[in-house]
């Protein structure tokens, strides 16, 4: 017998993790992990919401979820890549031209 | 009956002259300025005898007779219309005004002759004639004192006309900025009087005040404080402790001016409004007091400046000062008539020393300073017999003009209605110590031997066109007076008889009376039975006579017997001497308290101050602020994509707290 | 209601013809961009004539309306004039010319860009004094800001940037906070019945009137003051009025001209037209402090012009001083004063105009404002300094010059309802004879000091012109007020009438004996008839009865 | 205990593990696999709550073709391990306890919803939703957002070219 | 399906698929084009914006919810989708010019603004928060390439990078706050949401938390602080018509979710909400207008204006009325037009390589370019608010909004605020007219495209300003 709450609350942790993730990891990649964490958490409550209300909604949700994923994976590395080319660098902290 | 229904012809010819000789003359020769400028006033001369004759044919029911040419001012209750007024008083001032201005004007055609600015010169007295004329016949408080800041204004103007002296400018500056000071009080006063009596026309306001009580001489009723504002303009206008500083620095204008502006008329203007509120006056005890007060104190005060003065214009300044003060103590003490009389009187002898002075001074090539004259007497003749019989007539002696004026005031400030012992004493010091000076300013001038170098300087009588005028005011001067002599045998005194309407009307009954019974009173008082003999008698070996006399003798002693006697008189008095010869300090007490401390509270503390430091500090303060938040609010904007996203989850967590209060507050 | 004809509309609108006529000329060809200018303002200023046959002198309402629908949601195009406004316009028409004539030789940079902001000024003026609707009057007022920011900024002297953005942003923020007003009374203005909402000025003044709009105090007292602070720094109210020696210092002459003889009226128009009849209430409590700010803006602004040594900036702070006395004149709330206040900006309009068009003119010659650097110019050019001095006169309030008529109506009026305000007042007509007879003296008396002005020419043809057009009209304006007097006095009127309505209810509250129903004035009133008691007893003690009931009610001069 | 809550419990606990380890390990390669790790526990799960398509996506998709992704630009760029620069003040001092605070916040609400008491497993119609059912729903109800998707795809592949081809 | 409805459907979407259409036309036509007739494409392009327009009465014609209520096309998405694909056609049009001098025409570029205004539009009429959040995702992901589509440029990559990451972060928390919303209701269909929670007694706190989330989501896409954070770089580094776009149309589209979010499925959630607005709109405005006043860089200057006014719209959001929604949804147009305008002039002005920013480069361009300035100057008045613009007119139905539901006091704050946004526009516009001309370039004429582009904004402005009153009855 587990609650929802059970799962929600997993969600929720992950999530909260996934955020602590991307404030503190500096390599623009590990960054991005950070949100497809912060993804998984979303799909997970979703999942989770579906099985409380029964319904099928949730879990096409998780589907756009992932595809939409992928897609800002795809971009995202591909503007990594183009970072890494111009400078030298993956830390975040050292892409700081635009400022004030 | 044609000018008295077309009084404006009297104004307008005047204003013509000065409008068509200050746009056009300066291009056009002297003959035709002196054709306008002296023209036109002789005109209005002429309509003034007109007028005369026309106006003795008015039946006493249309005195005053009101002519209205149009509304000048409305808004609302306040309504000014441009209308004229003659009664007999006008028709003095009228006949005075324009008879010695038309003299002036004649002898300016010779003063002036070698002067650059002659067309302006001219245009700007005519306009004074006109703002002169203006104050005169004007029926209301208003049109008053259009006349009076005009003529306050063409006195600045012929003042400094002399522009490029510093001096000559100054002075113009100050004599307007001085009377405005007085306007201040004239003007709040006409401000009273319209909501206190819903008018500005003399009719209306002496109607309604005509069934009203003399106000007690102990608090400031309304009437009292019209009056006292009204006076303070007066003071001003007329040169009265404690504004008469303008007056002697006013003699940097051109000797002309001074006869006309600063002696005959315009310095008279005060009087002549005092003499008009009379209705208003004579309820206001407090306020005759202080006129009469101020009128005696200003007589003596400015008088013994005069003695020690060695500017001859600057003695007859001081001087005209003096008698102003006497035409004031006149009216002040209920003898209107009689400080009108003054005025006229002094108009004739006053104008007279004026022109003579300058005469003398364009006999000797422009010095002013006495102590550069002296045994002139044989050069200038004309000039000096004129100018003899003018200090005869100021002086008080009996049979010339002045005496019979300043003797009228001088009872009636011992036994008229509003006595008062004391200001007759002031008074009559004062006119011991007039002779005085006056016979010194003789002496120095014309006796005794030059003091000026005869080789550069060779001394010429003054052309016809100067002299004659010194002639004709001679002649006034001395018989301007005989329409008062028959009083002096108990007889009635035409002038006073003549002006006696306007005073009656409106008076309080019983000033009235005693108004009539003026001279039995005075005489009473002097105690003496009633017969014509003694009457006479009494009269020449009054209290005025003996002092003017003693002043003559003492000026004699001091200028001729023992010329040496001044300056022993010098050294034993020192400080006094010290103070009276620097005019007790006045313009640098003024300029010290009042003047000096203005400007500096207005540079440092309102502008400097307030101004920039204060508002503007703040406006741009607040300014500063706005960017200064705004270099911090940039900081933020670090460029660290972390910091942005710490923003980010501080948004998050702020507003799902905010959200979840507020939901919990539900 | 709205009559045929479209005399406004086209009075308003005429300038911008110029502007478009000039628009299409080349930025090179500055004759004829000059001609244009100047033929466009004079026939409007033709044109502006027509008004005052049209105008019905009888009347206290709004004439020769017109009423469009525009925006919708209570946003209309509504044009109309009364008494105060006719004579608003037609300053506007008359000073416009006079300012293009003046920059006809002086303005060599960007000449295209300078007239075309003249006429847009003008057209935004005129907006500002015909519109009846809330919005569109805001619409106008604004955008009199622009051209005039860059008239300073662009043509003006040294410091202009500052002086620029210093002018801008001050009436800004008084506007801004006017457009929340407006907006607030826009939503009030449905009123109790639920009427339409609308920003038209005379049906909301008839609901406020009809009590259908209620109000409470506070209320008010925050919409009065948003209204009043905008026209306040406008006029300039004395603590507000820092940045008006600075854009005048800087700004060029026609922009001087301008600014000061028409666009600081638009403050003054304001107060008389929105503030005082659309919040009686919060007038009569606001009235002693902006009283005593008003004096405080006379004797300072005197003090202050005294001591300045940058003719330009004297005359700036005159300006102060002299709209003192208009705002003074409007809150002494009585017909006397209001009737002067208008006359006045009239005046000041005319009379400051001239004397910074003669400033001008001493620039073109000596590009400099420093008083040090004149001095005894009255024997170079004799004209020109007569016509200053005529000027000068002018503006010290010598009767009986125009200036004269308009101080002495405040001063009457105001005197009947505040009898210290008036005194206080009054000095400043001293000071003004000190400060300008001082500064006529340093320039044009005395001997030369500085070499450069040994032979300055006199003042040139057009110079002469523009002068005497102008000494004409002072002449005029002092002798034949009545003319325009009796077409404002129904309007003037009509400002007071709320204030009447309240009188007239405390009347009919006490009983007949005119003292005992000034007792209950006193005491039903607010602030100000209180204090006006007070300071009259402090000043006069026993003063006369007959005249103190007149005294109380705040619309004396009304009920004769 | 039932086998369910064992089971939740293990991943559960595998899946937070992975996510703290995902923050901790220095050289990204480690990141990934500490991701992968989640993933999978996460499709266990998704398992447990009877969406088997949506597991099977989880470990394909996911775990497969996107993280592998990851490694692969892992090692093109042979990423060295982060060195930990902490130029950010604000997230040094701010970040971790707003995170955490996040964390319990969240937590906190989803536990004591309403909505969480129900049973997610073992309760009442506990039937495992049917892929088919899923598809249908898929293109009938959710047709135009699948379309879009497909789009997103093609911005996703076009941003791809654009931005990481050579630029000549 | 019925085919009837399924045509309804198609038409109800009819600008989305035209915009897809030519986008997928262009990126195929892109290999057959060569380097040098790119510039076609763009052309091409802009037809399709046209069209796209066009489309936008065949859905009206046939307006109605399409694909089981997913998207609707009402008045109010209709209107959102003018304010985008114009603005998305005025962007194009500023473009072409900009990639030639940039030396990177592609036809990729445009394709891809073009599936961003798709996606916006989808975002615009989404009525279901899933299809919202793919939409939200098409406009997020092409603009996040398009950011960085100078790639040479450091500052471009930058842009891109923290654009991608934030805006991935910020969609993360929306996406969270979805699934709350779903766990409370049931559903993520705006209507049902609605009258599930209407129903309720008082809100599940999930769909608190969700409202939280969402809020953090979409405020970022709006910018409104404080997350605001990020757009100064993006805009500054973006290619600068890249920079118009993303100025102007995403936050509209944004907003128009928002408005159904908040109103409709939160309606009955109001006053919770209003306070998180009501904040965020103050912090907003300030933090705009004050950080703005210190900028000597023409285009970050101008991207901090864009937050201040996202803070107005946010006081006309906040009256949660007719009148109010009216409001949002001028202001949004006008604002649309003038931002452009002002961006579109700085694409000009800029040239090669985006040097000439500084306010030093703008000074006596009144001389040099009178035409340009004037329009330039027009954008600056506009968006400083000044009377007979559209600027003036939107703030002013804001403000009357506002105080229609008696919010006064963020009016008068807003007031202010808009005095103190006075002096950054008008330093740019001394600079132009008060300074002496900069000598040191020569200018350059400008584009054909780019004309017609700042012509339309320019009349479009002053259009807005003086006859507002046939798109206030569409609004």
């Amino acid at each position: 017998m587990v609650p929802v709450s059970y799962y929600l609350v997993l969600s929720g942790v992950l999530f909260g993790l996934g955020v602590i993730a991307f404030i503190f990891k500096r390599n623009i990649i590990t960054i991005f992990m950070a949100i497809e964490l912060m993804l998984n958490a979303v799909n997970l409550a979703f999942v989770a919401f579906a099985r409380a209300w029964n319904q099928l909604d949730g879990l096409v949700f998780v589907f756009f979820v992932i595809v939409v994923a992928a897609a800002e994976a795809a971009v995202g590395l591909a503007i990594v890549i183009v970072i890494s080319n111009n400078r030298r660098s993956l830390n975040v902290e050292d892409v700081n031209l635009l400022k004030f | 009956m044609f000018i008295l229904h077309h009084l404006w012809i009297i104004l307008l010819l005047p204003l013509a002259g000065a409008a068509l000789n200050g746009v056009l003359g300066a291009k056009w020769p002297k003959a035709a300025v002196n054709a306008i400028g002296i023209g036109s006033v002789s005109l209005s001369f002429l309509c003034v005898l007109e007028l005369i004759r026309e106006f003795v044919h008015l039946g006493a029911s249309q005195v005053p007779y009101f002519q209205k040419y149009f509304n000048w001012i409305s808004a609302g209750r306040f309504n000014v219309d441009f209308a004229l007024q003659v009664d007999q008083l006008t028709i003095v001032m009228l006949l005075v005004v324009t008879f010695v201005s038309l003299l002036v004007h004649i002898y300016s055609s010779g003063y002036m002759a070698h002067e650059g600015g002659y067309a302006r010169f001219f245009s700007f007295m005519n306009l004074f004639v006109f703002f002169m004329l203006t104050l005169v016949l004007s029926t209301n408080l208003i049109l008053m004192f259009v006349g009076w800041e005009g003529v306050g204004l063409c006195s600045y103007l012929l003042i400094g006309f002399w522009f490029l002296k510093d001096s000559a400018a100054d002075a113009g500056k100050k004599a307007f900025i001085t009377t405005r000071i007085g306007d201040f009080g004239f003007t709040v006063g006409i401000l009273l009087a319209f909501w206190a009596f819903n008018s500005v026309d003399f009719g209306t306001i002496f109607q309604q005040v005509a069934n009203r009580p003399a106000e007690s001489a102990a608090g400031f009723g309304t009437l009292t404080t019209i009056c006292l504002l009204l006076f303070a303009g007066a003071v001003g206008k007329s040169a009265q402790i404690p504004l008469y500083v303008w007056l002697p620095d006013a003699m940097e204008g051109p000797t002309p001016v001074s006869a006309l502006i600063h002696a005959a008329t315009m310095v008279t203007a005060g009087v002549y409004m005092v003499a008009r509120m009379h209705p208003l006056f004579s309820r206001a005890p407090l306020a005759m007091f202080f006129v009469a007060a101020v009128g005696a104190a200003t007589a003596f005060y400015s008088a013994t400046i005069g003695v020690l003065q060695t500017d001859i214009k600057k003695v007859l300044a001081y001087s005209t000062v003096s008698q102003l003060g006497y035409m004031f103590l006149g009216c002040g003490v209920g003898a209107y008539a009689a400080g009108i009389f003054h005025l006229m009187t002094h108009a004739f002898f006053k104008g007279l020393l004026f022109l003579a002075a300058g005469s003398v001074i364009h006999a000797i090539g422009g010095e002013q300073d006495m102590r550069k004259m002296g045994g002139l007497r044989k050069k200038i003749p004309v000039t000096y017999w004129t100018m003899l019989l003018a200090t005869l007539a100021i002086a008080g002696i009996p049979g010339f003009a002045g005496f019979f004026s300043k003797d009228e005031i001088l009872e009636a400030a011992r036994g008229g209605p509003h006595a008062n012992v004391w200001l007759w004493l002031l008074g009559l010091v004062g006119a011991g110590i007039t002779s005085f000076y006056m016979f010194r300013l003789i002496f120095l001038t014309f006796f005794g031997k030059p003091r000026y170098d005869e080789k550069t300087v060779h001394v010429h009588e003054s052309p016809r066109n100067m002299t004659v005028p010194l002639m004709i005011l001679a002649f006034f001067s001395v018989v301007g007076g005989w329409l008062a002599a028959p009083h002096l045998i108990g007889g009635t005194d035409y002038f006073e008889a003549f002006l006696h309407p306007v005073f009656a009307s409106y008076g309080l009954p019983a000033a009235v009376s005693q108004q009539e019974s003026l001279a039995g009173a005075a005489s009473e008082a002097a105690g003496i039975a009633h017969s014509p003999g003694m009457e006479l008698l009494h009269s020449v070996t009054g209290w005025p006579v003996i002092v003017a006399v003693l002043g003559l003798l003492l000026a004699w002693w001091f200028y001729i017997r023992k010329p040496g006697a001044a300056k022993r008189a010098k050294e034993s008095l020192g400080g006094l001497y010290r103070l009276v010869w620097n005019k007790y300090y006045v313009d640098e007490i003024y300029g010290a308290l009042i003047i000096r401390p203005l400007l500096w509270i207005s540079t440092n503390v309102l502008w400097h101050g307030v101004d920039e430091t204060l508002i503007d500090g703040a406006v741009n303060g607040t300014a500063r602020v706005a960017r200064e938040a705004g270099g911090q609010l940039r900081e933020i904007q670090s460029g660290n994509a972390r910091t942005y996203a710490t923003w980010v989850v501080v948004g998050a967590v702020g507003f799902s707290i905010l959200l979840f209060a507020l939901w919990m507050v539900r | 209601m709205p009559a045929g004809n479209h005399l406004l509309t086209v009075v308003t609108f005429l300038p911008m013809l110029g502007v478009l006529a000039i628009l299409f000329l080349k930025s090179t060809d500055h004759v004829w961009i000059r001609r244009i200018a100047l033929a466009a303002s004079a026939a409007e200023f033709i044109i502006s004539l027509f008004l005052l046959r049209g105008f019905n002198s009888a009347d206290p309402g709004f004439q020769l309306q017109e009423l469009h629908d525009w925006i919708g949601r209570g946003i209309r195009y509504h044009l109309g004039i009364d008494g105060i406004s006719l004579f608003l316009v037609i300053l506007t028409t008359f000073l416009t010319p006079l300012a293009i004539l003046c920059s006809w030789e002086s303005i060599r940079k960007n000449v295209k860009g300078f007239f075309i902001s003249l006429l847009v000024i003008e057209t935004a003026m005129i907006g500002v004094f015909v519109s009846l609707d809330l919005f569109l009057f805001f619409v106008f007022w604004e955008l009199t800001l622009i051209p005039m920011y860059f008239i300073v900024g662009v043509w003006g002297h040294d410091r202009r940037i500052y002086a620029a953005i210093k002018f801008i942003l001050y009436t800004m923020f008084g506007s801004i906070l006017m457009l929340v007003a407006i907006l607030w009374l826009y939503n009030l203005s449905p009123g109790t019945r639920g009427m339409a909402p609308t920003f038209d000025f005379p049906e909301i003044l008839a609901r406020l009137g009809a009590g259908l709009i209620p109000l409470s105090g506070t209320t008010e007292l925050l919409l009065f003051a948003a209204f009043f602070l905008a026209f306040a720094i406008k006029v300039p109210v004395f603590p507000l009025h820092t940045w008006l020696p600075d854009a005048h210092t800087e700004a060029p002459t026609a922009g001087s001209v301008i600014l000061a003889g028409v666009m600081l009226k638009l403050g003054t128009y304001g107060i008389l037209r929105f503030c005082v009849p659309l919040f009686p209430h919060a007038v009569l409590r606001a009235a002693p402090i902006i009283g005593t700010l008003a004096i405080i803006g006379i004797v300072y602004g005197a003090l202050v012009a005294t001591v300045q040594h940058d003719l330009k900036r004297l005359v700036a702070y005159t300006s102060v001083s002299h709209l003192g006395f208009v705002v003074l004149g409007i809150f002494a709330l009585n017909a006397i004063s209001i009737q002067g206040a208008v006359y006045q900006m009239l005046n000041h309009g005319v009379s400051t105009g001239a004397l910074f068009l003669v400033v001008g003119m001493l620039y073109d010659r000596r590009h400099t404002h420093e008083i040090k650097q004149f001095g005894g110019l009255a024997t170079p050019m004799p004209v020109l300094m007569a016509f200053f001095c005529f000027i000068a006169l002018s503006s010290l309030a010598l009767p009986p010059l125009n200036g004269f008529i308009g101080e002495f109506l405040i001063l009457i009026g105001t005197f009947g309802t505040h009898h210290t305000w008036a005194v206080w007042a009054t000095s400043g007509a001293v000071l003004s004879a000190i400060y300008l007879l001082w500064a006529y003296q340093r320039v044009a008396f005395g001997k030369i000091t500085v070499e450069k002005n040994q032979k300055l020419p006199d003042a040139s043809l057009r110079e002469k012109l523009i002068l005497a057009t102008l000494a004409a009209v002072i002449i005029f304006m002092g002798v034949a007020s009545p003319l325009f007097t009796h077409r404002m006095a129904a309007s003037a009127g009509n400002v007071l009438r709320p204030f009447n309505q309240m009188q007239n209810a405390m009347r009919a509250k006490a009983n007949h004996h005119a003292a005992l129903a000034a007792v209950t004035a006193r005491a039903r009133h607010p602030e100000p008839a209180r204090r006006g008691g007070r300071s009259e007893a402090a000043t006069h003690g026993s003063l006369f009865v007959p005249a103190s009931v007149s005294m109380l009610s705040p619309s004396a001069g009304l009920n004769p | 205990m039932t086998l369910p809550v064992i089971l939740f419990f293990i991943c559960g606990a595998f899946a937070v593990a992975g996510a703290i380890l995902l923050i901790l390990a220095r050289a990204p390669i480690h990141s990934a696999l500490a991701l992968i790790l989640v993933m999978v526990s996460l499709a266990i799960l998704y398992l447990l709550l009877g969406a088997e398509f949506i597991a099977a996506v989880q470990i394909i998709v996911y775990a497969g073709a996107i993280m592998v992704l990851f490694v692969f630009v892992i090692m093109l760029l042979n990423a060295g391990v982060e060195n930990r620069t902490n130029w950010s003040k604000m997230a040094k001092y701010a970040g971790l306890p707003l995170g955490i605070f996040l964390l319990l916040e969240i937590a906190h609400w989803v536990w004591r919803s309403s909505v969480g008491a129900r049973m997610a497993n073992g309760g009442a119609s506990q039937a495992a939703f049917s892929t088919r059912a899923l598809s249908m729903q898929l293109f009938q109800q959710y047709l135009f957002p699948f379309e879009a998707t497909s789009i997103l795809i093609l911005i996703a592949i076009l941003g791809a070219l654009v931005l990481a081809k050579r630029s000549e | 399906m019925m085919p009837a409805s399924q045509i309804a459907n198609l038409h109800r979407v009819a600008p989305e698929i035209v915009l897809c259409a030519v986008g997928i036309l262009v990126m195929l036509l892109d290999p057959f084009v060569g380097a040098a007739k790119q510039r076609v494409l763009g052309w091409i392009a802009f037809a399709g914006t046209l069209l796209a327009l066009a489309a936008i009465h065949v859905a009206a014609h046939d307006a109605g919810p399409a694909y089981s209520n997913l998207v609707f096309a009402d008045g109010f998405s209709l209107f959102v989708h003018v304010i985008v694909i114009g603005a998305a056609a005025l962007a194009i049009l500023g473009s072409i010019n900009y990639l030639d001098q940039e030396g990177i025409q592609r036809g990729e570029y445009y394709a891809l603004i073009l599936f961003a205004t798709a996606g916006m539009g989808i975002l615009g009429g989404a009525n279901e928060l899933v299809t919202a959040f793919i939409g939200l995702e098409m406009s997020s992901i092409s603009t996040y390439i398009l950011a960085g589509f100078r790639k040479r440029a450091l500052k471009s990559n930058e842009a891109s990078l923290k654009y991608f990451i934030l805006g991935s972060f910020a969609t993360a928390f929306f996406l969270y706050g979805i699934a709350m919303v779903y766990g409370a209701t049931g559903s993520t269909e705006i209507s049902r949401i609605q009258a599930v929670l209407s129903g309720l007694p008082h809100l599940p706190d999930l769909a608190v938390l969700g409202l939280g989330l969402i809020f953090v989501g979409l405020g970022f896409k709006v910018v409104v602080a404080p997350f605001q954070i990020y757009a100064p770089d993006v805009y500054e580094g973006a290619p600068t018509p890249v920079t118009a776009l993303l100025a102007s149309a995403p936050k509209a589209a944004t907003f128009a979710l928002m408005l159904r979010i908040f109103f409709v499925a939160f309606g009955s959630a109001s006053s919770l909400w209003f306070w998180a607005i009501w904040v965020s709109a103050v912090l907003t405005m300030f933090v705009g207008n004050l950080a703005a006043l210190v900028q000597s860089n023409v285009k970050r200057m101008l991207a901090y204006s864009s937050i201040a006014h996202a803070g107005y719209i946010m006081v006309a959001f906040i009256a949660s009325t007719d009148l109010g929604i009216a409001a949002v949804l001028f202001y949004l147009a006008a604002y649309a037009l003038m931002k452009m305008g002002a961006f579109l002039v700085i694409t000009h002005l800029g040239q090669q390589g985006e040097q000439r920013l500084n306010i030093k480069d703008y000074g006596g361009l009144g001389m040099r370019q009178p035409v340009l300035a004037a329009c330039f100057s027009l954008f600056l008045l506009s968006l400083l608010g000044l009377p007979a613009t559209a600027g003036f007119l939107g703030k002013f139905f804001a403000f009357q909004a506002a105080l229609d539901s008696r919010v006064i006091w963020l009016v008068v704050i807003a007031a202010i605020n808009s005095v103190i946004g006075a002096y950054y526009y008008l330093r740019v516009i001394i600079a132009m007219y008060f300074w002496e001309p900069s000598t040191d370039y020569s200018p350059t004429a400008v584009a054909p495209a780019l004309t017609v582009a700042l012509t339309v904004a320019a009349i479009g402005t002053l259009y807005l300003g003086i006859f507002p009153a046939r798109v206030l009855v569409l609004a």
